[in-house]
């Protein structure tokens, strides 16, 4: 019997090596598997690439784990807001490397790791300083960029329900990143508020098939109890 | 001249964004648009992080942190709407499937280049998100801005000096002042604000201007 | 009030132009959209490209488009079935192109057309008859083949359930190519088994928002009948 | 010797498969291994046009139009299982997910050159579905095949005189005679039929082989 739920965060996230590059859902706080994180700031692995929308909020989940230099580059799109001053403050100092990549670009090339597609040549970005030494192309009249995929030794991800062959449903807008990434790491560790048994979701509804997911943790929790 | 505000812009955009459209609205002023849309109109307004079909703010006490908009604010679903991850959500944007998006800017050059993402500061932390992705792929690239910087320097520039956005994305500029079409042809004025006149906008504005034949003299918000 | 059903077959295919591109979703006839074929047979456009996965099955639906001889070219990837004695037929006496095209090249350049990619390096086909003529290139050790997104100008799909707004939900491997050709047309044309107030579907489970559907037109039939 | 027959094949196969294994069987001769997959061990089948967990035919009177593999005939989902469009189907194939893909042939190379899609023949209509999604897609291929076609010619050749489905992407051929590795040191016999020698399969394959050291004499099915 295949079984990929495990007991404990840290059996989720065990094996995350130093120097791995990891995918972490979530835009913003929504979607983003804080519990995973924390466990990963407890794991002790160092020297990651971290792959995510944003930079980290506050002082938990992502901005946790840059606040505990763990992190040496960040791939996402959007480092700078409000409260993103841990970053903000590594940035600076020079200890951390930025890799920017406009948001549409990021969620392409990481569905193309998933999809085994070797590069993809997309419109945005054309003519800016972020495709500045990137080769580019005219097909029928319009520009484009050539862009390669983002994979992932490991994803973060956090969705509703989950079921022991690893299928999952996500909540509202907490979905975001999360199937893209599923299907571009190696090992994906979902979060899921709820494990349900084998058949309880809807195999029409199912938003990532259990064959993206390899670690199943349940962590129950507000958001996901909200729900009817 | 009767300067329109910032809701006054908003409302004059709003006029503009016939039913059964598909509209996303930028992060900042544009998010005020909605306020705006005419209740008896359907539109469907996208948000990147994965929602079509996108409600106004819930009342105190029900905001969910799992539904936002792209901003982080907290907003609600319509009936009719839809959840999808953000592979798909950035194919309606790049693929053309948007009829408009309402973009902020710190220029707009003559040929409708758009800078908006970045001030080009040495230590300024870059930070693009859905920018370069709204720019390009909207059928139709609206900006609102106010016409002048609180410098008193046009936005509207022969060339950009901020880093670009986007190349020739921009179809039409709402100001505080005006609402001006890029064309094949030029800058195209279709509105002055009540009390201005065409050679005083021609004056503050560093590109050749045409007044549209059909031009109304009042921006009416 | 945006209601995108139309009363007839024949208000759902109005516009369908002569040397029109139509993608015609089904894998075989599970998913194939018969009753909008039949009424775009009896619209008379001619001198068509369809794009389908496969090329007609017995008299009906694709095949009795085929025999009508409304279709210049067919881009497909498995034309040969035991019952494409129509398509066979044509093809041998040198009366329709084929442009063939592995399975999943044409998903990928479906989807491409839909994302608003310019062209995508994909694995499949290097080294073989298909990719003959066409730019290759080795990326990290592997090859690819530059392949270009396949548009249309109208797409006729089905689906189990749709509402005013063009929402849809498929059932079972009905679903195949109905999203992702959805995507990728101008006009996008969907058959229903039942259209079903605003608010019925799912917003967590709609497989294709009603952004890639301009039509809907209701065929209430056997196969979606069947359905709890 | 005792020559496998289509279901020996298929059963010899299935022993191969562990459990949790994502697995497409191509249309033929492959789908036959299902048969034989242990009731006690879970299994993932994938079929392209979108199903992950693919249950066996149904009851006679229970087939459903829509509920069909890739090679159109009826089948069942298990619980568990999930229906997604062609794009993720592909995606999966072609993106490394699948664990094993069994695939039938005309002809495998040396270097491990599929050919399974096309005769050659001049006036054959072509047809290829998945077949070049799936060699190139899954992280072990295995073929099955009969040795020696109709007119006695080894299937196992140096290079393909058929057109190709794809390069170098066979790791391992069971024939009605043999199971065989290829590696990156040439074809490795890893069993063989009762009562057929080494020298005997050599004297059939055009194509040089080595015994490998820990190798049954006999293919069990």
């Amino acid at each position: 019997m295949i079984d990929k739920t495990v007991s404990s965060l840290e059996e989720a996230v065990a094996g995350i090596f130093d120097g791995a590059t990891v995918m972490i859902g979530g835009f913003g706080i929504a979607g983003q598997p804080a519990e995973l994180i924390d466990a990963l700031i407890a794991h002790g692995a160092r020297d990651l690439t971290i792959v995510n929308n944003n930079a980290g909020n506050g002082e938990i989940g992502l901005a946790a784990l840059l606040k505990a230099r763990r992190v040496k580059k960040i791939i996402c799109s959007f480092p700078r807001q409000a409260d993103s001053q841990v970053f903000d403050a590594l940035y600076h100092a020079g200890e951390i490397e930025l890799e920017l990549v406009p948001q549409g670009n990021l969620a392409a090339r990481i569905q193309a790791a998933g999809a085994g597609l070797g590069a993809i040549y997309t419109p945005t970005g054309y003519g800016t300083l972020l495709a500045e030494g990137k080769e580019t192309r005219e097909i029928d009249g319009k520009h484009y960029v050539l862009e390669y995929p983002i994979r992932a030794d490991f994803a973060l991800i956090k969705a509703f329900r989950g079921d022991r062959w690893g299928n999952l449903v996500y909540r509202k807008a907490a979905r975001n990143f999360g199937p893209i990434m599923a299907a571009a790491a190696t090992v994906t560790i979902a979060q899921v508020g709820e494990v349900v048994p084998l058949g309880v979701l809807d195999p029409e509804s199912i938003v990532t098939p259990g064959i993206f997911v390899q670690r199943v943790v349940a962590v129950p929790g507000l958001a996901q109890a909200r729900v009817a | 001249m009767n300067r329109l505000n910032r809701n006054q812009m908003a409302e004059r955009v709003a006029q503009d964004i016939p039913e059964g459209a598909y509209v996303n609205l930028g992060i900042g002023l544009p998010t005020k648009v909605a306020n705006y849309l005419p209740a008896d109109r359907e539109i469907f307004l996208h948000s990147e992080n994965g929602l079509l079909g996108m409600g106004p703010a819930p009342a105190p006490g029900m905001e969910d942190p799992e539904l936002m908009n792209a901003g982080k604010e907290p907003v609600t679903l319509l009936q009719g709407g839809a959840f999808f991850h953000h592979g798909d959500s950035f194919a309606m944007m790049r693929g053309g499937h948007l009829d408009i998006c309402v973009l902020g800017a710190f220029q707009v050059s003559a040929g409708g280049d758009l800078a908006n993402w970045h001030t080009g500061a040495a230590d300024a932390i870059p930070a693009v998100g859905g920018a370069m992705d709204l720019a390009i792929g909207a059928k139709q690239v609206f900006v609102m801005m106010e016409h002048l910087s609180k410098n008193g320097e046009c936005k509207i520039v022969p060339h950009c000096s901020y880093p670009v956005t986007g190349i020739g994305c921009v179809d039409r500029i709402y100001t505080d002042l005006a609402v001006i079409d890029i064309t094949a042809h030029g800058l195209l004025v279709r509105e002055m604000v009540d009390g201005l006149d065409f050679a005083e906008l021609q004056r503050l504005t560093p590109v050749p201007l045409t007044l549209a034949a059909a031009a109304a003299t009042t921006v009416t918000a």
